[in-house]
Parts: C-alpha cells; structure tokens; sequence
C-alpha cells in the first residue's frame, strides 16, 4: 500500500457518538468520492439530508471526488454562537 | 480581524477594550462601534440547563471564522472586526461569542455585526450539547435568527 | 432601564459591565447583549475636527431618553437596556453615547438596540458643534442612519 | 402683573447664539400660543420650518396655547449619538 494514498476521516458532535469513534485513516481504493467512504465507514447506504461534508476543512458535496492525503469530515448541522439564538 | 476559539472563559468587554486599545493608535480613528456577545443561559427549550459543552472543528472552525470576517469586510466600510467564540465546557452566565466592528458611521458597525452573527451561527462549525437534570441532549438548530428555526432535542 | 447625562468622559465597556452585575443576580438570566458605541471621530465632512461642545436640554433630555427605553421594551421582549450620553466639552476619542441591550435572544437585543440609536438620534434634544482649526460649525442633521441625511455647514 | 400669569422661555444651541439669550421671564397677555411667543421675543413673524418647540419638555405644535407657569423652548434639529452618524 502506498502510504500517501491514504484519507483521514473525523466524525464530529452527535455523529461521532453514534457511530463510537472520531478519526480514521483509511487507504483509497481506486476512485472514491466522499459517498462512498460514508457508505464504507457507517454502513449507511445513503448521507442522511442533515448530514454535512468537507474535504481538508471546506464544505463540499458528497460526491465530491477524494484525494490521497484529504482530510474528510462528516458533521451534523452547525450551532455556533449564542445560546439558543 | 482577528478570530480566536478559546477553550477557557473569557470576559467579553475587556477583550474589547484591548483590542481597541492596541489596534487604534489615535483616538478619534472609529466613530462606531457594535458588540454582541452571546451568553450561556441557564435556561433552554424549557428545561433547565446546568451546563454546555461546546465542540468545534479546529483548523476548519478558524478558517470559516476568518472568511466570515473578510465577507462583512467586502460588503460594508469596516476598520476592523474581532470574533471570539468559547469551546469546551462552559458554565451558564459565561461568554460563548463576541463579536465586534468598528466603522466610521453607525449603519454599517449595526448591519456588519447582525450579519456576521447570522452568518457564524449558519457557517462556522460549532456543535452545542446541553447538561440538563437527567440526562445531556445535542443543541440541533439555532434558532431567533433571521429566520426562525426549530430545535429537535433528542434527550437520551 | 437607567439613563444618564455625563459631563465627564466615560469608559462605555465599564458601564455596561458594572451595570450588568449589579443588575443579572444569577448568571445566565440573559442570552443575548448587544451594545453600541458612538465615538467621537477626529474627521467629519472632509475637516479635521479638534473638539466638540455636546449641548443638552437638562430635564427634557433625560425625560425622553427614559421614553425612548419605554418605547423599545413594549416592543421587543428586552430584559433590560441602558442608555449613557455624554454633553459639555468632548475631544476625539471620547465616547458620545452607549446603547446596550439584554434580552434572551440574538434577533431582539439587535433589532432593539439599533432602534433605540435611532430613535435617540431623532428626538433626544442634544446639539453638537465642532471645533475646527477655522471656527466652530453647528452639526445640522445626523447622516448614516436609516435613512442618510445631510449636514449643512455653517462656519463661522 | 400676577406672579402665577408668568411663562419661561428657552433657546438652545445655534438658536440661542443667533439671538443672543438663553432664558427668559415673560408676563402673558391673554390667550398667547407659542407662536405668538417666538414673535415677540425674537421679532421674526414666523417659526422657521427647522425650529422645533416644546410646553413643558414634551414636543408640540406652535399653535398650542401656552398658561402660566409653562417652560416653553425653542431648538434646531436635535443631533446627539454618535458623532456624524
């Protein structure tokens, strides 16, 4: 395995605790676009809609295109700021 | 512009002040300025809230942070805008986030510091989880902003 | 909802800090602050400007400031608001005026807050005249608000 | 002259400069409204459009009918907050 074609994946807030861990490496296996780690990683066929993606910290759609050495994120929806509005 | 995340409390007004204070040189510089700062309340979706802890992406929470701040800086006349947003595990009464613009004249100190709230709470990757009497629930949307939302608490 | 005239030059961010712990007994009471301040610049209308004289109507000032606190607290859900103006001789850097606001959340405590800007802006009876290095000029009109005004000089 | 039949007059800023007073005694002579005031006391026969009045620190119209005792004033356009907008 080539070391360099290789993902990190990191789950974050209430999706890192349902599916029990927060950072993986994963090696790529031909071309991969960010669907398909979510389906490989969670088992889940499909991105739920309020689920969120990025590719090496900006957001992008899920069938966005992975590269070696990316840095994948799947978050639920943001809430920044102050308390409750 | 500077942005910080910071993973201990911090006292909103003084950060204010000081940024001010080493950042314009002559007085008389700003004929403007607005603050927000949003605090934890003790109190949310009716139940009693005892605690809250606050996650972020870092690195990426930083970078939107700073990309927030250069769209309010496009859009209206600023001289300078600051955002500090709390993480980690806060306590009700303590500072989440500052945000503060200076400009020459008054409208656009109000619409940038509306705006960059709006666009923080919409784009920057902060996640809230309450402690509530029996048990911890995820915060799932902002709500009272420009539009009203709606939070799903999933008490577990 | 306290308002004060001040013939001395006052830190805006220690009023709204001292004010709010005497006034929130249990943190967490309130989400949302937000706060204006309104400096005095050392520029306008393309001159430089070395000073100010802020005129006020002792009694009629004070009365409308306390009705314009009224008005916006029937409005919005406000917890409370504050309202400090400075009158007498002014030099650039001072600050002008402090609105601050505290509600439960974001959308009042900005919407209020700039209201009452304005709102103080069109019926509070002061008057401001500038210092320059040529004379002295009355400031007509207040500019960059809601809706832009125009100042009409009057050197003399 | 009754003591009580007596009205203050106040001129502030730009106002109270151009006329060279600040405060004022006056005795009323029967019904007076506030404009019949500002044309005695400042010999112009009308209130500019930009001089706003007040009966007792509340705004009011220059046809209102002034009594004894009353505080009337005479202003420019108001401009407090912050300097220039």
């Amino acid at each position: 395995m080539n070391t360099t074609a290789v993902v990190t994946i990191k789950l974050f807030a209430s999706l890192a605790e349902s599916c029990g861990w927060r950072e993986r490496q994963r090696a790529l296996a031909g071309e991969t676009c960010i669907l398909d780690l979510w389906r490989t990683e969670t088992g889940q066929p499909e991105l739920p809609p309020r689920v969120l993606c990025a590719r090496n910290m900006a957001y992008c759609d899920a069938r966005t295109v992975v590269a070696p050495g990316d840095e994948i994120a799947f978050f639920p929806p943001v809430t920044g700021g102050s308390h409750a509005g | 512009m500077p942005v910080s995340v910071r993973d201990v409390a911090f006292e909103p007004y003084s950060e204010v002040v000081a940024y001010q204070q080493q950042r314009f040189a002559s007085a008389g510089a700003f004929g403007a300025s607005a603050v927000f700062v949003g605090t934890m309340r003790d109190f949310n979706e009716g139940d009693a809230v005892r605690g809250m802890t606050l996650e972020h992406y870092p690195g990426m929470t930083e970078r939107h942070l700073e990309a927030i701040c250069q769209d309010a800086a496009a859009r209206w006349p600023l001289l300078d805008s600051l955002i500090v947003h709390r993480v980690g595990e806060v306590e009700p009464g303590d500072a989440i986030v500052l945000v503060a613009v200076w400009s020459a004249h008054r409208a656009e100190a109000f619409e940038a510091c509306r705006h960059l709230m709006e666009d923080l709470k919409s784009r920057a990757p902060f996640w809230k989880k309450e402690r509530l009497v029996d048990g911890t629930r995820w915060v799932a949307r902002n709500t009272a902003g420009y539009t009203a939302g709606q939070s799903e608490p999933t008490k577990g």
